[in-house]
């Protein structure tokens, strides 16, 4: 009995140190292409060159331009989907009959299940043909269009997060803010969003990391023209979408073009780790709150 | 009393900009999928599912991307939920609240925030090269097992929270051994959370793309899968690939083959979202 | 302050009433007995009413604090103590009010050496004393004091043990007097009778205060 | 007679110098007690002073608490159940607990009767229903639920369902059921049926019982203990305590006068 107890607890624990043996293995290999790949372009020229042309016979490996296009599609869909998400929000928790509820919220997160490669062909045939019926001088390939559509797709993450977040403010707080007379928007602007601040940052910082990562959307319809520009309207190209450009071409292994997406994914994985560890800490001090 | 009525006002305004903005999201996906239906609707038939791809728009068809993606959802299911359960009661049930088991905690939570991109490198190192699986089903279906591992591991110990400790307690007093307890009780009661979150997990595994591009899947696959170190290729690959492509036809096949990939990412949401309405109504504590 | 100490505080000040108002027809049925005084007993039998509407309050009290704070420890068994001692005290009224009620038939009065043959003025005084006693203990919540009171009890049982030789000889001699002998004899009997009430009283409250049973114990 | 008198001394229960803590926060602060067979027991005290985590290390419930730690031995049946070749799990089925919340299994009220043979390994059907039965006659719940032992314990009311974990902690056959404030979530009336069942469960079992509810302690139990602050203030038989307690602490708390 306790033999058999014990084999049980062994190999349950073997599970767990599976998810150990990713993160040891994600981090190896990108230290190990990656380092391969400093020792034959300096640091200092991949922080600070300003062109990515490691597919060119003129090779640069400044990472400045795949940043700054990732920036890009990441601002333009946290623009449109923090004010939408905020108040869809606060309109589900304050506003919304429980019923209605009950039956959106599912059907919002039905937006963050919809694969992303749908959502670039949606960037791509039908919202930039649309954009450039409004500004006629957009490139075929641009930042706008997938951070539109990324920021569609980010929405229920704000929502459903901030949701919970304005959720879990004590009633006795809002019960107070009715009872001398406030209405429901001042509730929520001047009550529950201060008291859920930390939930819904640590919401919105989780979004960020999700846009930054995101890969199908820009490589679809961003185009592939590493760029140092802020400008939305012309093609750029973002990390993720740069590991898929060299992933499909026929680039020799153990060449430096090939290290160049492990030295690309160790940026993307530093940039997403600081995030979600900042999301972590916030939301941890929030829970801290109201214990 | 102005003041007052001023309020009422704004209060009323935002009330209905709630409820725009609630739905504008909504209407969004509406007007898309009401798109893609009227684009690849015409599309969708016998020949399209049965036919190998081709260089001819009329002509291709996706067989290998749903089988594929058939064989992905299998090998997927079969290394990641045991594995996911496993880790899940560990981290629930057996870990004492020591360093090691917060490192597990921080690393879990991470591990779900790593873009899927991550993983293909990862799995291009691990299981393509390494292990010289090649850009076969095996190495897509570990791959993306150990994306979504978090994601189901989360979700089960979710699940197991939720089951009252009383009950626990209930059952240890009656002498029964920590596995018992957990296989006897704990798992029955969470059922429905795990399974949930299992489907939905797999959900997110078949429209994956990211990963399996990396790790070398390829678009054209000639031939239908028969064993797991066959190359293979999957519906969102598919898509990607036409959505690429120039000629209108493509298009046309693109929409209906999201088509079908959204039927299989919708049933699979379907019946998610009725599991845990059921839950919901089944066992009140 | 706790509710039921509220209620525990009422019983304790009309116990303390009761003690006082029987202590106080006690000593006026002696002047009265002693001295033939006719118009004392008629106000001793008048207040008697008093004394019967005190012992209905407080049972009505010690009822209403058993139902609603089902006392425990301490204050159980000054409840159950208290009830028994209001029952003591009413009976050692209604022996105040007898002896009044004697006064009143008694015809001719009694000669001064058969009283004092009998001691009747010592057993009254030994009687008052031992309500006095009760009530200085009971006020000072000082149970030592109450154990003094078992000395005079037994004093007053040898006296009326000795007053039935006494009077029956003093009858002999003078047959006229047998029909007010009667009624010495019988007061001196309820004198003894308040003693053993007066001494049921110390019991219980000893067993209130110190949780001692001492009835029945030699 | 000289049998009698040996068999009265002797006792089903001992705890020795019981210390535990929760880190390094003291719980319980050196307690002895010694409980005699076919008796019930019950623990009083104002909450946090000890009273349930002393009732859980009877069954080492507290085994499983991260941080707790003890000092001094329990017997049972002249028996350490901290020795080291004790069997938690046997000791759980010799020590049963019935819990505040009335916590029947999620499944049928046949499966709860007989989950603990079950765990067992006793799948003979026959033997799962007699066993059934009998618990279930023992915790006064038979007549209620014989036609419908497939319904779901969760359709029970609650006083039906706390009897119902009675019988489940009875059909294991322990000898001593502790039990931790069982009627404290019942009406009055389950509350009743509880304690009368105490009661009846007397003649076969040691029980202990906390509670926070006075009467219920004075009206079921044999002894009682006062716990105040992780120490026992006082122990001693139920009629003593509730009518004549020796500390004042434990005067105090009974009568409602505490602080």
């Amino acid at each position: 009995m306790k033999r058999g107890e014990k084999i049980i607890e062994g190999v349950l624990f073997l599970c767990a140190l599976i998810t150990i043996l990713t993160t040891v293995g994600i981090i190896w290999v990108l230290l190990k292409e990656s380092i391969s790949f400093f020792t034959e372009v300096s640091v200092f020229d991949f922080l600070t060159d300003k062109e990515w042309t490691p597919l060119f016979s003129d090779k640069h490996f400044g990472i400045l331009p795949l940043l700054s296009g990732t920036l890009l599609t990441t601002v333009v869909a946290i623009v449109v989907a923090l004010p939408l998400g905020l108040t869809i929000a606060i309109y589900l928790n304050e506003y919304a009959p429980k019923s209605f509820r009950k039956v959106v919220k599912p059907l919002l997160e039905i937006l963050a299940a919809i694969p992303t490669v749908v959502y670039g062909f949606f960037a791509l045939i039908v919202v930039t043909p649309f954009l450039q019926s409004i500004f006629p001088g957009l490139s075929g390939f641009n930042a706008l269009s997938p951070g539109i559509v990324m920021g569609i797709m980010i929405v229920p993450f704000i929502s459903s997060l901030s949701e919970d977040a304005l959720a879990a403010v004590p009633s006795s707080l809002r019960e107070a803010s009715y009872g001398l007379g406030a209405t429901k928007l001042q509730t929520s602007f001047k009550v529950l969003i201060p008291a859920a601040s930390s939930g819904i940052i640590s919401s919105v910082i989780l979004a960020l990391s999700r846009a930054i990562g995101e890969t199908m959307i820009v490589a679809i319809a961003a185009g592939q023209q590493p760029r140092l520009t802020l400008d939305p309207t012309v093609p750029i190209e973002t990390i993720t979408a740069f590991i898929v450009q060299v992933s499909l071409g026929d680039v020799p292994h153990g060449s430096l073009e090939y290290k160049t997406i492990f030295a690309a994914g160790l940026t993307l994985f530093v940039f997403t780790l600081i995030l979600n560890n900042v999301s972590f800490y916030v939301n941890r001090r929030y829970k801290l709150k109201y214990d | 009393m102005i003041k007052a009525s001023t309020n009422q006002w704004k209060d009323q305004l935002f009330r209905i900009y709630g409820i725009g903005a609630t739905f504008f999201g909504l209407l969004i996906l509406g007007i898309f999928l009401v798109g893609i239906v009227i684009e690849g609707f015409s599309r969708l038939d016998f020949q399209f599912l049965s036919s190998l791809p081709s260089r001819l728009p009329g002509k291709a068809g996706i067989l290998t991307a749903w089988t594929g993606s058939l064989w992905i959802f299998g090998l997927t299911s079969i290394t990641s939920i045991p594995i996911g359960i496993g880790a899940a009661i560990w981290l629930e049930e057996y870990s004492k609240k020591n360093r090691l088991a917060n490192l597990l905690e921080i690393n879990i939570s991470n591990l779900a925030g790593i873009p899927s991109i991550i993983y293909g490198i990862l799995g291009l190192e691990i299981f393509v090269r390494m292990m010289k699986f090649g850009g076969s089903l095996l190495a897509g279906s570990f791959t993306l097992s150990l994306l979504i591992l978090p994601i189901i591991i989360v979700s089960t110990r979710e699940a197991l929270k939720a089951v009252p400790r009383s009950i626990i307690q209930a059952s240890l007093a009656m002498g029964a051994t920590r596995w018992q307890t957990i296989w006897l009780q704990q798992l029955p009661a969470a059922s429905s959370g795990i399974f949930t979150g299992i489907i939905l997990s797999l959900a997110r595994a078949i429209g994956e793309t990211a990963p399996l591009i990396v790790i070398g899947a390829l678009a054209y696959v000639p031939f239908v899968a028969k064993t797991p170190m066959d190359e293979f290729t999957v519906l969102p690959m598919q898509i990607f690939n036409w959505v690429s492509r120039p000629q209108h036809g493509f298009i046309v096949n693109a929409a209906a083959a999201i088509l079908v990939l959204l039927i299989f990412v919708f049933i699979m949401n379907g019946i998610a979202i009725y599991f845990r309405y059921k839950s919901s109504k089944k066992v009140k504590w | 302050m706790n509710p039921i100490e509220v209620e525990i505080e009422k019983i304790n000040d009309a116990v303390l009433e009761m003690i006082e108002l029987v202590k106080a027809q006690l000593s006026r049925s002696r002047d009265s007995f002693m001295n033939s005084d006719e118009e004392l007993a008629h106000q001793i039998i008048h207040t008697e009413t008093r004394v019967n509407s005190l012992e209905l309050t407080i049972d009505k009290y010690c009822e209403n604090t058993i139902a609603r704070f089902s006392p425990v420890a301490t204050d159980l068994r000054f409840v159950v103590s208290m009830l028994k001692i209001n029952s003591d005290l009413e009976r050692i009224g209604d022996y105040a009010e007898s002896i009044a009620d004697y006064v009143l038939n008694i015809n001719h009065k009694l000669e001064k050496t058969l009283m004092d043959n009998v001691r009747t003025d010592e057993m009254f005084n030994l009687a008052i004393e031992m309500l006095e006693l009760i009530a200085d203990a009971y006020a000072t919540d000082n149970s030592k004091k109450m154990k003094k009171l078992f000395a005079k009890d037994k004093v007053l049982n040898q006296i009326n043990k000795e007053k039935s030789q006494v009077i029956a000889e003093y009858v002999l001699a003078n047959p006229s007097t047998i029909h007010d002998c009667l009624y010495l004899h019988s007061t001196i009997k309820k004198l003894e009778r308040v003693g053993d009430h007066a001494k049921n009283i110390a019991e219980n409250y000893i067993f209130y205060s110190d949780a001692k049973v001492l009835k029945h114990k030699k | 007679m000289v049998n009698r008198v040996m068999e009265t001394n002797k006792f089903k229960i001992q705890a020795k110098d019981i210390h535990a803590y929760y880190g390094t926060h003291h719980v319980i602060k050196g307690i002895d007690m010694d409980i005699k067979p076919n008796s019930v027991t019950a623990f009083i005290g104002p909450s946090g002073c000890g009273k349930s985590t002393f009732l859980r290390l009877i069954n080492r419930m507290n085994d499983y608490i991260e941080g707790f730690t003890k000092t001094g031995d329990i017997l049972l049946d002249d028996k350490n159940i901290y020795a080291s070749n004790v069997q938690v799990e046997q000791l759980r089925k010799e020590v049963g607990m019935v819990f505040q919340k009335p916590n029947p299994f999620p499944k049928s009220i046949f499966e709860n009767v007989t989950y603990g043979l079950k765990i067992q390994g006793i799948t003979n059907k026959s033997d799962l229903e007699e066993t059934a039965e009998r618990s279930l006659r023992q915790a006064a719940l038979w007549e209620e639920v014989k036609d419908d032992l497939k319904k779901s314990a969760l359709a029970l009311s609650g006083g039906q369902q706390q009897r119902l974990c009675i019988a489940r902690t009875l059909a294991v056959e322990p000898s001593v059921i502790l039990m931790d404030e069982p009627a404290s979530a019942l009406d009055p009336i389950s509350t009743a049926k509880i304690e009368e069942l105490i009661f009846e469960l007397k003649e076969k079992y040691t029980i202990i019982i906390v509670t926070h509810n006075m009467q219920q302690a004075s009206r079921v139990s044999d002894r009682t203990a006062f716990f105040y602050m992780g120490e026992l203030i006082e122990y001693g038989k139920t009629k003593q305590i509730f009518l004549n307690p020796k500390k004042e602490k434990t005067e105090n708390y009974i009568s409602g006068r505490f602080g």
